[in-house]
């Protein structure tokens, strides 16, 4: 085994680190707490020239052939610069799920996200269904489209929504224009722009379909264990700050005259952290190399184990950086609270940790080393 | 032994809940019900209320306004308050200056004072902490001089919960920095609308507007404003930490919390495994249990006019963690539907939708009025001999 | 409400701690762990003349007329004191079994209990129906009752077995003797003797059937609410034990030139002790004055929570005790690591914190307060 | 960065765990099964034929009697040895003395013990802790005064595990008190067989002899029995202390306790509710990943020759705890069934009836080699610099 990054991926994380300290800022973030869409011009179009808009995808699908790997790597840093930008949501997520569906519509979507184009995002939760991806509550009845989709990642700016329907009990994606349905958006807990919207009876042409049955099955669950991995990643870059913040103001905020550092009681708060940080780091690595294996098994094994993970750990480093501030860590002036929100954001999406455990359980065994 | 009420304990009870049915306003249940903050209208509503009731300032004594309940009392009216979806009232005025003016305050200090406090009309805050003596309270900086008919003070708090709402501050000051901290602290009461006040709001990380920072920029407050002598300011904070315990662990709200809880719980979607989330409940109703049954100790012991047991001693540190436990479970148990910040429409459930408010609002429960780490470090010498 | 115990009650507290500190000790005790049985005759007959054989019955049963809570600080000492002497097993629990079935032969039998001639235990569990007592897997079949019974807390003495058996799907409460079955009697975790009971074709009179039905299953239900206030009250004697020898310990134990105790992390370990130690107080008056009520949701609901709430945090106090004991406290040396087992022991009987936990979720709701 | 073994440790894998399983002797096999604790005899046995086969001392470099394994090989042969339910060895000669001598020894030292040592036939015991020294190991206070030709050792050590089994020592000792602690302190091989030792028993509460106190009454020990310079004994201990950290993490041996957690769980009666138990035990499933992914990272660092990274630090503390863990839940699933102590019949389940003789050994786990709360002081002032 060997867990070195290799120098490429080292390449795209310092220089996505690079480019976040030099073009984001937490007055950015809040700034963009308060906009009706997370997408600035200059910064959309300096993150496609640094190429991450191809990154996620084959060089077949006129991607720059990256390995998730890579991605987690600029997923921690917009993690760790508190980024706001819809990288994911509108790139990474529906491009992924194009290039897994694979078909040549789809491959021509594909490139028009790579080309920074298209304005897509993917539409596969509401409220009923829960985390249950492949079996949406919305129905296509004949080529009507009716149902609701909740929690819709579109960062204010999608005009094009890749959805899920049952049709006679097939699962279906399509692809339905925003305008075709009724929309509202609001903040989430992120400060993400998030969407419901409603389809009433959007009339639904073949060539919206993408993909159905198998392939729309096994494309969908592809995406989820990539975008699960995804979420460890934002927490990562989240958590690695908040304990990088935090031992810092234990070394100079003063209490009774000496540094809060000194108390033995901070000292293993913070011991307990790092540690946790460590293994963190150590999940974040086995499922970005993992959690894009052809195999299923492997994947979602990897996948939901270190989603109900870093819903333990990450939510727990969160909480002790805030209770180590004291005070200050509770207001909207220091970024301490703002990445606590970002920690528990994702640690709901794609799957809370009470959903993976029970899906862990389920899974197959294997022999330990396998 | 009896661990029941008594049969007028239970008249009580029901004329307590009969009257919280007929008289709790609509708009402050409705807030209740979906977990939203009641802003400054609805609060001061509520405690007017209560004022004309004479159910606001429940600790007092009677010669004061206070209505002669016994600890039982108080604690069963507090369940019935929470359980009908009211707010807790503001602690500034009831249960922190009005105690103390009442205790060190000169006859004239309470005639102005305590009436207003009584009545719900005048609101309070609380100036004490400072930004570099947080949990080291003593080393505060703000100073009053002495002039001829006044104090000319100048410094900063913050963390001041309400100072935007406030009438009046009760207010930590040094007036003499030649002697040990804690002695040279004295307890001034200032109004908030004396010039060279300035509040500025902080916004907590639920979104909302409770905390401020307060400067004072030679602000000018009548001598006849200090409570008790210079130099008790701090005997009279010490006062105040152990004064009423009965309701300090928030019980009753953790109640209602836990009943929300179900209730969102019981209409959520069929994804959720009803079951398994019953059983996350199941442990902190058992965790209630034990604190309230605790919590009940203390209120026997006041009633029988005994001093607080060590059982009280552990009332905070438990009732914070309880709190924060609930309402990590709401957001947890929520799932997605804990994403959504100021949507418009509901989706699935309000009260996940607003989860995550009191989530990060709660975050400070552990922190406020000496960390429960700090309390621990008391605990042990105190109580330990350690 | 009111705290404080009846003058009575503090009577028999005391003159049970004073005389068992005259009368027991770590080094009694460890020659009890050897022997085949825990009845020492001037002990026992000396408890007997404290009034304890009669305490837990009613007058009218031809008892001394003790509440639950009377029993509770017995056997809370009995704990504090690590003794092993059978008095829960072989008096009160099969007492209270007669006593609630209340018929002419159970009164009959539950005199000489109380008269100290009787020797018996409950055989209630076996490991096929686990802690469901109202569903036994042994069965009656016409005169002839076959099957077995585990985990029976006969103390080595017992002679006579109540237990329990379907006929029909009937409940049967039945009192069988020891020479009719195979025994194998070993030890149990708290160092006390138990028997596996195997009843292979035992001939069945009418005489040795004492209850059947609604009225058997409701003096067992009533046995389990009483016998899981006593395990708490025992764990509670214990984790009191173990909380003060800790603190002292710390007190005195010097590591690095300076006493343990002086160590912050230590202070909050022992702080957080001693804060759960008042709450399992709390509970413990909780339950032993609500688990004898006629009123089997208030009985239930107290009990159920009770024993949950000691399973996580008397274990909790026993494990820290021994982690601030360090190397010695998991030796036999020394008592820590006696009541850590004992503590341990009492978590399991009579339903676990998971069979708790599950329970109380599914008991009816109460308006709080009431 | 590749997270998979390459083929031919796959095939190095296979190789093992088919020797495993043509080699772990049944007896060995049946005591791990049901979690019985393997004796002297057994322990010898397997060592021996370890021993034979060249696998004993695995971390020694080859021309000393090491396999030549990479980190990476040890890692799998460990995982495949915990697996087959074969027991860990002994880790006083192989791990700890055998280290030392080949690195701070004589050629006459190395000589005369590592043979022993690398067929499994030497036994080896660790004289270190003392009453009064436990986590201050520096404060040690049994003494070696210098005579012509020997040392005359007088003193007492406490906790030594297997000293009613072991052929010889390796002891700290005090050789000079006149100057600073650490200073004063070195490496001495004693023969277990000298007069003047004496040997008791420590029960522990799993109700096993593990542990011994050890009497030394003017012990004359060889002055050829010296490892390194006098005063040297501080440097060497910690030396071991950060020598080898790739399987200190017990991850092999939490994986078989939860395959026969598993297992035992699978084959419970009905009344369990296998699938709460399956999502307790998965919980505990996805905390080892957590450990042996950072584990890894500790085997790969060490097979590229690199110091140990921050990863490492914690492995102790997590697998201690995961231990604890581990066999807590086993207790607990057991229900009754782990009520049982020396049952001579099965209730249900061997697994579950001997459950609770580890989780009472393994209360020792977070308090030995330093408490856990020792190695959380150490990491704050190193790592973090606090």
């Amino acid at each position: 085994m060997e867990f070195n990054l290799p120098e490429n991926t080292t390449l795209i994380a310092d220089t996505a680190r690079r480019y976040l300290k030099d073009n984001y800022s937490f007055e950015i973030y809040r700034q963009q707490l308060e906009q009706q869409n997370h997408v600035d011009a200059s910064r959309w179009s300096a993150m496609q020239e640094l190429g991450w808009f191809g990154l996620p995808f084959a060089e077949s699908s006129g991607g720059f052939d990256g390995t998730l790997l890579d991605v987690a790597m600029v997923v921690r840093e917009l993690g760790a610069a508190l980024c706001l930008d819809p990288y994911v949501d509108t790139v990474v997520a529906p491009g992924k799920l194009l290039e897994y569906i694979g078909s040549d519509a789809t491959l021509a979507m594909l490139s028009d996200v790579i080309d920074g184009r298209a304005r897509l995002a993917c539409a596969l939760y509401d409220y009923h269904a829960g985390y249950q991806v492949l079996r949406p509550s919305m129905k296509l009845n004949g080529k009507r489209l009716s149902g609701q989709k909740n929690f819709v990642p579109d960062g204010g700016v999608a005009d094009t929504l890749l959805t899920t329907a049952l049709a006679d009990g097939e699962l279906l994606v399509l692809a339905v224009p925003v305008a075709a349905c009724e929309t509202t958006r609001y903040r989430a807990l992120d400060g993400g722009r998030i969407a419901n919207v409603l389809f009433d009876e959007v009339e639904i042409t073949d060539g919206m379909i993408l993909a159905r049955g198998k392939q729309a099955e096994r494309a969908l669950s592809m995406l989820l264990t990539y975008l699960q991995a995804l979420d460890c990643a934002r927490m990562y870059g989240a958590a690695g700050a908040l304990y990088q913040r935090t031992l810092e103001y234990s070394k100079t905020r003063k209490q009774f005259g000496v540094a809060i550092g000194s108390f033995q009681i901070i000292q293993h708060y913070l011991v307990d952290m790092f540690i946790d940080l460590q293994q963190l780091e150590s999940m974040l690595l086995m499922v970005a190399v993992k959690a894009e294996s052809e195999d299923a098994c492997r994947r979602e094994r990897a996948s939901t184990a270190a989603k109900a993970y870093y819903s333990d750990k990450a939510v727990r480093i969160a909480q002790q950086a805030i209770q180590i501030h004291g005070g200050v860590g509770v207001t909207e002036e220091l970024d301490i609270g703002h990445y606590f929100r970002l920690v528990t954001h994702c640690s709901l999406t794609h799957g809370d940790r009470a959903y993976h455990i029970k899906r862990f359980a389920e899974l197959d065994e294997v022999h330990p080393g396998e | 032994m009896n661990l029941e009420f008594t049969q007028e304990e239970l008249e009580f009870q029901q004329s307590i809940r009969d009257w919280m049915q007929a008289n709790v306003p609509d708009d402050i249940k409705r807030c209740s019900a979906v977990g939203e903050m009641t802003g400054k209208e609805l609060q001061q509503k509520w405690e007017r209320l209560l004022g004309e009731r004479g159910w606001l300032a429940l600790t007092w004594p009677k010669q004061y306004g206070g209505p002669g309940w016994t600890a039982t009392q108080r604690y069963i009216f507090d369940l019935e308050r929470a359980m009908a979806g009211a707010p807790p009232t503001s602690p500034f005025g009831v249960a922190m200056v009005g105690p103390v003016l009442y205790t060190f305050g000169s006859q004239e200090q309470k005639d102005r004072w305590l009436p207003g406090i009584v009545s719900g009309r005048t609101l309070w805050c609380q100036g004490y902490s400072e930004p570099n003596a947080g949990s080291d309270l003593a080393s505060l900086k703000t100073r009053a001089e002495r002039r001829d008919d006044h104090y000319l003070v100048n410094g900063q708090k913050i963390w001041t919960t309400q100072a935007h709402w406030a009438d009046m501050m009760f207010c930590l000051v040094r007036t003499d920095s030649t002697v040990k901290q804690q002695k040279g602290i004295s307890f001034l009461l200032i109004d908030m609308k004396t010039p060279g006040i300035e509040v500025r709001p902080i916004y907590s990380i639920d979104g909302h507007h409770h905390l401020n920072e307060v400067y004072f920029t030679d602000v000018r407050v009548p001598l006849e404003n200090l409570v008790g002598q210079e130099g008790m300011g701090w005997t009279i904070a010490k006062f105040l930490l152990t004064h009423e315990r009965t309701t300090i662990a928030g019980v009753a709200d953790s109640h209602h919390e836990i009943s929300r809880l179900k209730k969102a719980v019981a209409e959520a979607p069929g994804f959720l495994d009803k079951s398994q989330a019953r059983q996350r409940i199941a442990e902190l109703e058992i965790e209630l249990m034990a604190l309230e049954y605790t919590n009940f100790r203390t209120v026997a012991a006041t009633d029988e006019g005994k001093p607080f047991g060590p059982e009280s001693s552990g009332l905070k540190i438990k009732g914070t963690e309880l709190q924060q436990k609930v309402s990590q479970a709401m957001v947890e148990l929520g799932g997605m539907m804990s994403l959504t910040w100021d949507n418009p429409e509901t989706v699935g459930s309000d009260i996940f939708n607003r989860a995550t408010r009191r989530y990060n609002f709660l975050r400070a429960c552990t922190i406020y009025g000496g960390s429960n780490e700090i309390q621990k470090n008391v605990l042990a010498k105190m109580l330990l001999g350690l």
